[in-house]
């Protein structure tokens, strides 16, 4: 079937990525709004907007009613419902396609073999794929949790089986400890789930890296992989930079990892784009994680190696259009890497920063692709995820592209509220970084580091900082005087504060 | 005039003259060309052709100041006379306790407003100390009584040196020799 | 050699891309600014920045010596010239050279072989390259030009010898109107160049495409072509659009003129990267036009389509590096397209416009590169280039890199000044440019073109035209009721004309 | 308040109702929802839910406005009632010749605040017209003697109906039948 108008069903930076995908392909979007976000960036490029409720996602961006009601009443014939939200709720997949529009993503009945950490297991299992010693059945009390934890040994790792984002997940070093990190695990996981939740017991791997395969399927069984992605740069499960290819991924282990990525979408009867999560041990094996089945954040990278628009794929495979290439004809060149700017302190563990952004300017030029929703004048509403954008840098090689990125970071500006833009500064000059050395032990043992200001950036900041609290001070704007440049040849032209703003 | 600069780790001491237009940093004179670049709330700084670009990241009257510079992010917080002695005496307010007013930096003693047993309110001037070519009034943080005077008119005092101790009001006037 | 430090001789956006190349490949950067210019993007990403005169480029960019000065006095190792300026000065590399500096372009000599047209075209036909059929020896008066006009035939084209920027040119006819081109044409150029001018006379070419081929060449003799660009979209010799490939270059003609480039280039023993112009007739036949001896000002379209950055090539070459490839290796990937964002007037005959930037809205996300020095609030000077910055896509075929250029136009905002920005989203939707049917005549052909506006389009900007009107009549801002969005479902949420700012 | 609006070659009448809020343009009712982006100088318009980005692209005061609507760029040119009369007496200024006052569109005459033979300073209301729900001031564009009233206080008129007509100090009042 053919695609005109296609309802973006989520907000900020991946809501316009869509709407820009949709625009490049020629389909019309429409963004739906929440109170909070009627004046979003998301609104502005889309075709048409529609409001859906009040600011908390519970009442509108997560209400699959509302937004089914506003693509039927705009005319929409497909959802995309980018990541996060809905992106992986199978009923919502399950009410859209009822609705007579399609779903941009993987039907129901594949999120649903996927969405469950046992099934997925299980699948995996049976399709020759190497899966972390663990349970495949689900693990209800404690008892039956210390059987599997003799069975797998220590350290091991406790997961609610139909959990995510890191909520009632436990490591546990020793049989001592397997009581109390049952019983914590059970409650969180009870209210973050709202009923008794079963669970996967599994090995834990220490010092390993994340590494996750892309991989796209059409209606008619062809699936591809079209890369990998280190995605080992996280704190509590959250990413924060991606690169690829994986500094530590050679040949023979990139081919392990596309074909259990393949044999794992196949088995599932996968359709659309998806994401293989693995683990890598230092000794190069690997262990298969989950799926997940939607767009994932870090795309942008495997768009710029092979020149392949994921999102506009995406709406290609929806319409039901065959792959138009081959795992053979998918070819990589050079680097890319993804740093996530998002509206969390660094300098405070973290911590989300909810406020108005005053100021925005934007890497560009060459090899650098920012992918944001950022407007002077914005405010960033603690209701929401914290991503602001991704940068995005390309590059014949590893260093080049890492070049780039330390480039794009020193031009970006984002002020007034916190962002991770220091960390990621840090981290891109970080010797072990740098050098491909990590695991997704690293945040905690190179976080936070020293700011190192050369001399001269510090006298410089150091009279900022005076002539702003100077001006704070007086209520009175900050001068200088603008007519105060001396034109004269090397030696001679700087002469000491005679500037206006200095008296 | 003289500002205490907190940049990180690091603290700087940055001096403007008044009339004659001269910027030291740490007592080291600087030949610096600056240009504020209001859209961006940035400025653009010039220190023998070495260029530092420099922008304000914290929203206005947020403490401590957030600046990016040459793509580093480091928090910043200035004091100049007013407010290192506004800090100094930041406990007092409301005066139950008793608080010592000292000089922010060396610097002569102009003049003195104010008699032992004075009661003063809260922005009462008490004394001027020249320092820098500047006249920084120093000026009571609360109701109080001045329970003691440590210096004359026209006293060269050095930075530290006890001035003024205010007491609550009910307190009696402290022996000239004391604690102190 | 190894480089350290480079002056980057130039202002504007390619001061900028060479800093960001400097950046990218671990060089410091040395800007020089104007008194125009103190707080122009260039000076503010550059490492060092130096006065060097006031606003009138001869007494500025233009001075070589304070150019040199600064390199010198800075401890810089090289200069690039950028394009422009001094860019293809041959007195200028000269002495950059005798100063002890690299210069990061062609030598001196190459650019004496083919700065003048009849030295050119020499060695263009000694070399075996096709040339326009017309004189190789100087044509100093009215009867040797009648003279090469018989032999030649009309339509013809005289060119002043050493001139540059269409100055002094003249397209005649028939013979009843070459004496009094032939007056015009040497009266113009004499009081351009200052001296009576030696003259070309060429066959004119009429209704042909401007493709030209960039190639680059190191110091060990290898000369390579990187790609060819259509840069037919031109007016008064000036570029507006360039693609890559050629929507006319077939794989025959593009090995033609691969080939001719490098045997010019190779004759001139040409060093760095260069560019050679040629006209392709409608029947794909062609001939050489010139050598331009510097980086063009669409570059990045190359770079899109092949991952070469040729700023960082540029400066590998000047250090002496050999090429890192062959001809062979390199390969083209997608299509790429630039529209060039000018401080002109597209609807008062292209005429330049000085004034103060108040707005930039930049385009970003898949596929769209910004070289830029854009910031709000800065003055753009009527001295220099209204060359304000270069926006490229890229996409898989033509078809997809015409997309999203359409999709960053219309992203893009420029405001406080008249921008081209009008005359590219027309052109980009026109449907012999969309066909890809356009020749050097374009623009005459097409421009001005009537502006559609949709009707809900129109009635949005009435209103909007309105409410601005009202609020520069009462002086006060304009105010919309920020809080005066009905969150409801589809159907109910537009409310006629409750905003406090109708009232 | 009813405003002309001059777009590229299209002319459109947007009316604004002063209590009612109720919004139309060419005499059709739109339903809008408007925001103002302020640091952009832009405003977001939803039609139905058709979705409509206007950036105002021309600095503050110039005339045409440039407006950017969805990638095309517009000229346009706004005129209320005020601006209408004034534009038709503009070249009164100085009041040397003979100046007509219309009516710039139907309404009522609510009041005239003047007799023929008064002398009117440039801004004296001369007459009160309501319009589209509005009071609208007609005033004086100079300086000038009132020569002729066209009208009485209470009628209807048709836009475009001669209302009032100035002339130099000296000249005298005309003949109530004229060549009018």
């Amino acid at each position: 079937m053919r695609l005109t108008k296609v309802l973006v069903a989520n907000r900020g930076e991946i809501a316009v990525r869509v709407i820009r995908a949709c625009r490049d392909v020629g389909l019309r979007s429409v963004a739906v709004y929440s109170e909070a976000d009627r004046d979003a960036l998301h609104v502005r490029l889309a075709d048409e907007a529609y409001p859906i409720g009040p600011a908390p996602a519970t009442q509108s961006y997560l209400r699959g009613d509302k937004l089914i009601a506003v693509a039927r009443g705009a005319g929409c014939d497909a959802v995309h419902p980018g990541y996060g939200f809905l992106s992986e709720n199978a009923g919502f997949a399950e009410a859209v396609a009822a609705a007579g529009l399609v779903f941009v993503g993987p039907p129901a009945a594949v999120q649903r073999r996927l969405g469950d950490k046992i099934a997925a297991r299980r699948l995996a299992r049976d399709a020759g794929v190497p899966v972390v010693g663990g349970t495949f059945e689900p693990v209800a009390d404690l008892d039956a949790a210390r059987g599997a934890a003799e069975q797998i040994g220590y350290p091991l790792i406790l997961k609610p089986a139909g959990g995510g984002g890191g909520k009632g997940m436990r490591i546990v070093a020793t049989a001592a400890g397997l009581a109390d990190a049952w019983r914590g695990a059970t409650g969180e996981a009870q209210s973050a789930l709202g009923a008794p939740a079963a669970f996967v017991v599994e090995h834990f791997v220490g010092a390993a890296r994340h590494v996750e395969v892309q991989f796209v399927a059409d209606d008619h069984g062809a699936v591809v992989p079209l890369g990998e992605r280190d995605c080992s740069i996280q704190r509590r499960h959250q990413k924060l930079i991606e690169e690829t290819p994986g500094p530590s991924v050679d040949e023979t282990l990139r081919e392990g990892l596309f074909d259990a990525a393949v044999r794992v979408a196949r088995a599932a009867g996968y359709r659309n784009a998806g994401t293989a999560e693995f683990l890598v041990a230092p000794d190069g094996s690997f262990t298969f994680l989950e799926v997940n089945t939607r767009l994932q954040v870090e795309h942008p990278i495997t768009e710029l190696v092979t020149g392949i628009d994921l999102v506009q794929l995406q709406l290609r495979l929806a319409a039901g259009e065959p792959l138009p290439f081959a795992r053979a004809d998918v070819r990589a060149h050079g680097a890319a890497i993804e740093c996530r700017l998002t509206a969390e302190d660094p300098f405070a563990g973290f911590l989300p920063a909810a406020g108005t952004i005053t100021v925005v300017r934007e890497a560009s030029g060459p090899g650098v692709r920012l992918d944001g929703a950022l407007v002077p004048g914005m405010v960033v509403a603690s209701e929401y995820d914290p991503l602001l954008a991704k940068l995005a840098c390309w590059g014949v090689d590893r260093p080049a592209a890492l070049a780039r990125m330390r480039r794009a970071l020193g031009e970006m500006v984002i002020s007034g509220i916190p962002t991770t833009l220091p960390f990621h500064r840090a981290t891109l000059g970080e010797p072990d970084f740098v050098a491909g050395r990590y695991d997704t032990g690293y945040i905690t043992a190179h976080w936070p580091r020293e700011t190192v200001l050369g001399e001269e950036a510090a006298v410089a900041a150091a009279i900022v900082a005076v002539l702003v609290s100077r001006s704070a001070a007086s209520g009175a704007p900050s001068t200088t005087d603008p007519a105060a440049t001396d034109p004269a040849v090397p030696g001679a032209w700087a002469r000491a504060g005679r500037h206006e703003g200095l008296r | 005039m003289r500002y205490e600069v907190v940049l990180g780790e690091r603290t700087m001491i940055v001096e403007l003259e008044a009339l004659g237009g001269l910027l030291t940093v740490d007592g080291r004179a600087v030949a610096v060309d600056i240009r504020e670049i209001r859209a961006e709330r940035a400025w653009h700084v010039l220190i023998d052709g070495s260029a530092h670009d420099v922008t304000v990241l914290s929203p206005p009257r947020q403490d401590p100041l957030r600046l990016q510079v040459g793509g580093v992010e480091v928090r910043g917080r200035v004091s100049d006379a007013r407010t290192v002695s506004a800090r100094l005496t930041a406990k007092a307010s409301g005066a139950h306790t008793r608080v010592e007013l000292r000089a922010p930096m060396p610097g002569l003693l102009k003049a003195l407003h104010v008699r032992e047993g004075d009661v003063v309110d809260e922005g009462t001037g008490m004394a001027t100390l020249e320092a820098m070519k500047m006249e920084n009034e120093l000026r009571s943080p609360a109701r109080a009584r001045v329970v003691r005077i440590a210096v004359r008119a026209g006293d060269k005092v050095e930075g530290g040196a006890l001035l003024v101790v205010l007491g609550p009001i009910g307190t009696a006037v402290e022996p000239e020799v004391g604690q102190e």
